[in-house]
């Protein structure tokens, strides 16, 4: 059991409310998978401790990534971000004031090592980082195709973009595991298109683990290796596509009690 | 890693290096020496609280300056040198701050191009106008200053430009503790404070410090305070036979009524800042008995004081009501400024500084004024005793 | 023991001051989210409006009272309508500058029209001391008591009971969701800041009247102690302002009493920054749906 | 790096020029005391209110504390050069108060900076308050009265040059590294924490250099006007500093340029008016803040490089 992300028994409690209950997953290496469940059903949640936005009430998150094993319970966000854990949100949340060069540089801000001394007085090697950062945002745009907007606010770009952003935004962290919140809200089929393309492109280039959130089956099915299914904040199942489009209890949860 | 520390050090001497050369460059610098006058007045200048903390104060300063102004242009102005010149006031608010009392005083001796300034009120507002009024020339006399140290010079010498009307706070606190011992015979006293000033810390200061029975308690209230029951209440419990209060009318008025309202009824002293009729009003009339306070303003002196009595009736017809003793000393700064242009026979700002540090036996509403080598007025002190809010009594404390 | 009776009382009513002028303020940041510097000031207005209906209308204390809370109101009303209604789609803090510019106005702009002496507000109601076993307390001081409490439990029944009240709750929620259920915004921002003002009128002659003394800078420190009040119970809780208010009272009382009087103001600002750093909303400022 | 370089040079020509043009006014006598005096108080306000535009504009973090902070700096500066009348000893003093006001700024914002919006303003605005009460009733800073007769150490190329390096520092460190991970924190903390960003760190890092200025400022208040006491530290200091960012536009240092010295002018011409004076200021303030809510110049900020490349565009349209 060598997997890159291993989940045991994740409890989340808000007050008296069970919103995620004993959860076990795993993600290995450069795989693509899927997380689905109806509306409620704890998936943000789940990766809202995953990222550690919010503390887990029990259970263990380790992570056996390139630079050793890490307990990601109890620590705060940063550190996780730090450790190789990035996302999106499922409600985008840009630095909306800010240039998209700037979104970038941001992401990148952990990882470079351009000093206090030498920005504030505007040292050669301030200028040498901050050379190097720009070029390399400015790669990631280019792959991405942004470069033309660099210089626009964050919250002037139109929606589809908006999302692409802060996919490249996440990437520029150089995460091992990138987190996906629904990518696809909110997007015409031509751009959902568009958007199963980008995240083959990105895991395959980047040889990085995508997990997403997604409520759109088609993309889902298309795109995933395997998939999560959550309902009520517990795991329902787990399988390959094939296998969770015949779960009964799947449907079930997905087509309601009653019927 | 080591290095690259080096590094950054030796580029950030680097950067002050060149800072320090800059300013080590001869640099201009802004210069005036004394204003003259030439025309048919004589410009005094007036840097004055008019808004902020001590507005109140300074308004009534303000007050008795005008009137003083008027009196003498009514009577046909100063004599200088045998022409009689008119005063024409340059009133500025130094909004009770420090910085803008720099400000207006550099405008008044540069700009407005006084003779000399009556004011500031309070001794912070004072001290900062000192730097700019000492490179012009131009002196200052404060109605209200009351810093032991606000005359003088860091190294104890005299400020040349820098006098005042009124007492300092050592003789002032000085005088209350004789008073408490000799004429109260008060063995066990509480101080309680004005802590938002010089004012009322100084004289705390100073009456502890010659106070000779016990300080059985010391608290401090400040400035804009309303509710003075608690510590009152404290007081209460520890056997005082007085208490000692410095501060303004306004916060000791409240602090006579309450004080009486919580039943405690030992005598109750202060300072001159009490010494206004509003503080019965704000007290009300029943509260204001066994109350005293050191003033150079009191009722005996001021019945065999011709120049009290014409100022007092005078101010009264103008403003329709009793002078406190802010107004009292800001009129007698005017005429303080009068009386050295007339022994000097030159409304020069520099002249006007040596015969202000030369006067003796001036005939002031607060008393026979004598300025001493310190630039501070030597004048009697009195003590007034209110009952039932109006002076009963006052007593003479050599 | 009289003395700490007679302390507890001192608190009480230095608390039930503070108390007063925090409901306004809580009122007015439940519904705009704007620390309405100017509280302070309406405060004083109505205690202006008090000595000067009695001195020279020669007004009786409760038409006093009345008339000052309606001028209270009147002088709310036209603030927000000409300061706050313009900025109420920009940054907070452009709006708490205006407000602290308005509050500068009122203050300056009195003291250049009246002068900034103090004045003795006139005496109407008689101060009468009751000693209950050698603790005094005076019938204003109860008065002031009464008056707070039952002005908490009247805007409590207002916010909880009244149709007004419910606008009020909706807008200071959602105001864009409240407008699309058919709510006048503009009319229930400015029915609070009336009802704030209102109390702070109220405030400005019982004070006026409880200490005798009043003048044009008098709402500054008293506004700043009960914004610290109102945050102190979760600003925008009424249960919270009252509670808030009382605590400081007692708070800098017992400082007092203990023999901290220097520092009285320092402590009660520490106690603050501790109670916040516990509760990082204030004491009610938990319970997100009593907010209005 | 060679354009780099060439901007750096523009800005440090300017610098230089503006210092001469001022040494030559003085010279020629346009420049008396009186508004070298204004001059000097704008220089002080800048000083003071680019360190809280970081604070506030950059960082997102609502402190009414600045006062405090200049407190320091002042005490600092007025007690050390009572006995170390040299420059040495003022430049020590500067260097004492800003390494007090860091350790003050520590004690402050580990605890508050937690708090968010209005009720960090109140901790700040206490903290600030309760500097001040010490300050007030210690014995070393004179109590009340404060102190008095301080050497002038401090006079206009001084403060000249404080305001040009304490203002590159800020700058500097807007354009950095650290300058995007605190601007990130104002525009959202948890996507500023999903991408790596300690958001604690950052926002602290903002209010202690915000602090570290202010302490400059302080120190050359105390020894420029030589006068100093507690009420000059009170809350309404910390206000009118707050009021210059909010004119000059949150997030716009070259707004606070302009609000600085447009209120320091209209503060001194209405010296004129006497007692209407705060008046007129009031209703100046409501009256700039309906017309101009998110200050005189918003977020804009004047630079050299972009009129650079509007030239070269031009010229490129023209060939």
């Amino acid at each position: 059991m060598t997997s890159l992300l291993q989940v045991d028994n994740l409890v989340k409690n808000f007050g008296g409310l069970t919103a995620v209950s004993n959860v076990s997953m795993h993600l290995d290496n450069n795989e693509l998978v899927a997380l689905i469940g109806p509306n409620g059903a704890g998936k943000t949640t789940l990766f809202n401790l995953l990222t550690g936005v919010i503390p887990v009430s029990s259970g263990s998150i380790v992570l056996k990534g390139d630079d050793g094993t890490f307990a990601l319970n109890g620590k705060p966000a940063y550190r996780i971000a730090k450790l190789g854990l990035s996302r999106t949100f499922q409600n985008i949340r840009l630095f909306k004031n800010l240039s998209v060069l700037d979104n970038v540089l941001i992401a990148m801000t952990s990882r470079s090592k351009e000093g206090f001394i030498a920005s504030i007085f505007r040292l050669p090697s301030y200028y040498k980082t901050e050379k190097q950062l720009v070029e390399e945002a400015t790669k990631l745009l280019t792959i991405f195709e942004l470069e033309d907007d660099m210089d626009v606010l964050a919250k002037n770009l139109p929606y589809g973009t908006q999302r692409r952003l802060e996919i490249v935004r996440a990437l520029a962290t150089k995460p091992q595991i990138l987190f996906l919140d629904e990518p696809a809200a909110g997007m015409n089929p031509e751009e959902t298109a568009n958007l199963t393309q980008l995240i083959l492109k990105v895991q395959h280039r980047f040889h990085i683990t995508v997990l997403l959130i997604e409520h759109d089956m088609s993309l889902v099915m298309n795109l995933a290796e395997r998939i999560y299914v959550l309902d009520h904040g517990s795991l329902l199942a787990e399988g390959t596509p094939d296998e969770i489009k015949a779960n009964h209890k799947v449907i079930k949860a997905y087509l309601g009690e009653g019927e | 890693m080591k290095k690259s520390a080096i590094k950054k050090v030796v580029s950030f001497a680097a950067i002050v290096m060149t800072a320090g050369i800059f300013a080590g460059c001869s640099t201009a610098k802004t210069q005036t020496k004394g204003n003259t006058q030439t025309g048919n007045t004589v410009k005094i200048g007036v840097n004055m609280e008019l808004s902020g903390a001590a507005a109140g104060y300074g308004n009534s300063q303000k007050q008795g300056i005008q009137l003083a102004a008027q009196q003498i242009n009514k009577n046909g102005g100063i004599n200088v040198n045998g022409k009689k010149k008119k005063i024409k006031l340059i009133i500025r608010d130094n909004k009770t701050s420090t910085t803008t009392s720099a400000s207006v005083a550099a405008q008044l001796t540069n700009n407005d191009k006084v003779s000399a300034i009556v004011g500031p009120a309070t001794t912070n507002a004072g001290t900062a106008e000192i730097p700019n009024i000492t490179k012009a020339a131009v002196p200052s006399v404060s109605p209200s200053a009351t810093d032991p140290n606000y005359t003088k010079q860091k190294n104890g010498k005299v400020q040349p430009y820098v006098f005042r009307a009124c007492y300092q706070n050592n003789f002032q606190g000085g005088t209350a503790a004789k008073f408490m011992t000799n004429n109260l015979k008060a063995k066990r006293v509480a101080v309680y404070a004005d802590n938002s000033s010089d004012y009322g810390t100084g004289l705390a200061k100073a009456f502890k410090k010659s106070f000779k029975g016990t300080i059985v308690d010391s608290q401090y209230f400040s400035e804009g305070d309303k509710d003075f029951n608690a510590v009152l209440t404290s007081f209460k419990s520890k056997k005082i036979d007085a208490i000692y209060v410095p501060g303004y009318y306004t916060e000791v008025g409240l602090i006579v009524k309450q004080a009486r309202q919580n039943g405690i009824n030992v005598p109750i002293v202060g300072s001159d800042g009490m010494a206004d009729p509003k503080l019965a009003q704000i007290a009300g009339d029943k509260n204001a008995s066994k109350v005293y306070y050191t003033t150079p303003f009191s009722d005996d002196v001021a019945k065999s004081n011709p120049t009290a009595v014409k100022f007092m009736n005078e101010y009264k017809a103008k403003y329709h009501a009793d002078a406190p003793t802010f107004s009292a000393l800001a009129y007698d700064s005017v005429y303080m400024i009068k009386s050295a242009i007339e022994s000097e026979k030159s409304a020069d700002s520099v002249k006007i500084a040596q015969g202000l540090a030369k006067i003796k036996n001036f005939d002031g509403v607060t008393g026979k004024i004598t300025i001493n080598k310190n630039h501070d007025p030597e004048k009697p002190i009195a003590i007034e005793q209110l009952t039932n809010g109006k002076v009963s009594n006052s007593f003479n404390i050599k | 023991m009289q003395t700490v009776f007679q302390q507890i009382i001192n608190g009480l009513s230095l608390g039930s001051i503070y108390a007063l002028l925090a409901l306004g303020y809580t009122m007015v940041y439940g519904i705009i989210k704007l620390i309405n510097f100017a509280h302070g000031d309406i405060y004083m207005l109505g205690a202006f409006w008090g000595y000067y209906v009695i001195n020279v209308w020669h007004f009786n204390f409760i038409s006093a009272l009345l008339s000052a809370m309606l001028v209270g109101a009147a002088s709310g009303v036209i603030i927000e309508y000409f300061a706050y209604r313009p900025l109420r789609h920009s940054p907070r803090i452009t709006a708490l500058i205006t407000a602290i510019g308005v509050s500068f106005f009122l203050e300056n702009g009195m003291s250049y029209l009246f002068s900034s002496n103090t004045r003795d507000f006139p005496q109407i109601i008689k101060q009468v001391n009751y000693n209950l076993g050698g603790v005094l307390i005076s019938n204003i001081q109860i008065l002031i008591l009464v008056t707070a409490c039952i002005l908490m439990v009247l805007l409590q029944l207002i916010i909880k009971k009244t149709k007004m009240g419910r606008a009020m709750r909706a807008v200071s929620v959602d105001p864009d969701a409240a407008e699309l259920v058919g709510i006048n915004i503009n009319w229930t921002i400015s029915f609070t800041f009336a009802l704030g003002s209102a109390l702070a009128g109220a405030a400005g002659v019982l004070i006026g009247l409880y200490y005798n003394s009043i003048d044009p800078l008098m709402g500054m420190t008293p506004g700043i102690k009960a914004f610290v009040a109102a945050v102190l119970g979760g600003i925008g809780s009424v249960p919270g302002a009252s509670v808030g208010g009382f605590l400081i009272g007692i708070l800098e009382t017992f400082f007092q009493s203990i023999g901290l009087s220097a520092y009285k103001d320092a402590v009660v600002y520490f106690v603050l920054i501790v109670i916040l750093l516990i509760m990082p909303a204030g004491i009610f400022g938990k319970n997100t749906k009593e907010k209005v | 790096m060679k354009t780099n370089f060439k901007y750096n040079i523009i800005w440090f020509i300017i610098m230089v020029a503006g210092f001469y043009l001022m040494n030559t006014l003085i010279l020629v006598g346009v420049i008396n005391t009186f508004i070298e005096n204004m001059l000097v108080t704008i220089g002080i306000n800048i000083i003071l209110a680019t360190g809280l535009n970081l604070i506030i504009g950059f960082a997102g973090q609502f402190s009414l504390g600045h006062a405090g902070f200049m407190a320091i700096g002042a005490y600092a500066t007025a007690i050390i050069t009572q006995t170390a009348t040299t420059p040495v000893g003022f430049y020590l003093s500067v260097f004492a108060g800003i390494v007090v006001s860091i350790i003050a700024a520590l004690i402050v914002g580990i605890p508050t900076l937690r708090l968010r919006g209005d009720y960090l303003a109140i901790a700040t605005m206490g903290a600030a308050e309760i500097i001040r009460i010490i300050i007030n009733n210690m014995k070393i800073t004179g109590g009340a009265a404060g102190i008095f007769n301080i050497p002038q150490l401090a006079s206009w190329p001084t403060v000249y040059i404080m305001v040009c390096v304490t203002t590159i520092i800020i700058v500097n460190f807007i354009h950095s590294r650290g300058g995007r991970a605190v601007t990130s924190v104002r525009e959202d903390e948890i996507a500023a924490e999903a991408m790596g960003i300690n958001i604690f760190k950052w926002k602290l890092a903002a209010f202690v250099l915000g602090a570290a200025t202010a302490a400059v400022a302080g120190s050359l208040h105390a020894s420029f006007l030589q006068t100093i006491s507690p009420n000059d530290f009170g809350i309404m200091e910390s206000i009118s500093i707050l009021i210059i960012v909010v004119l000059g536009g949150v997030g716009s240092i070259t707004g606070t340029f302009v609000a600085a010295i447009v209120l320091g002018v209209l503060d001194t011409v209405l010296q004129d008016f006497g007692a209407l004076r705060m008046v007129i200021y009031a209703v100046a303030l409501v009256l700039i803040m309906i017309f101009k809510p998110s200050g005189i110049l918003g977020t804009w900020e004047f630079s050299i490089k972009r009129i650079f490349n509007r030239f070269k565009r031009k010229e490129r349209v023209e060939q």
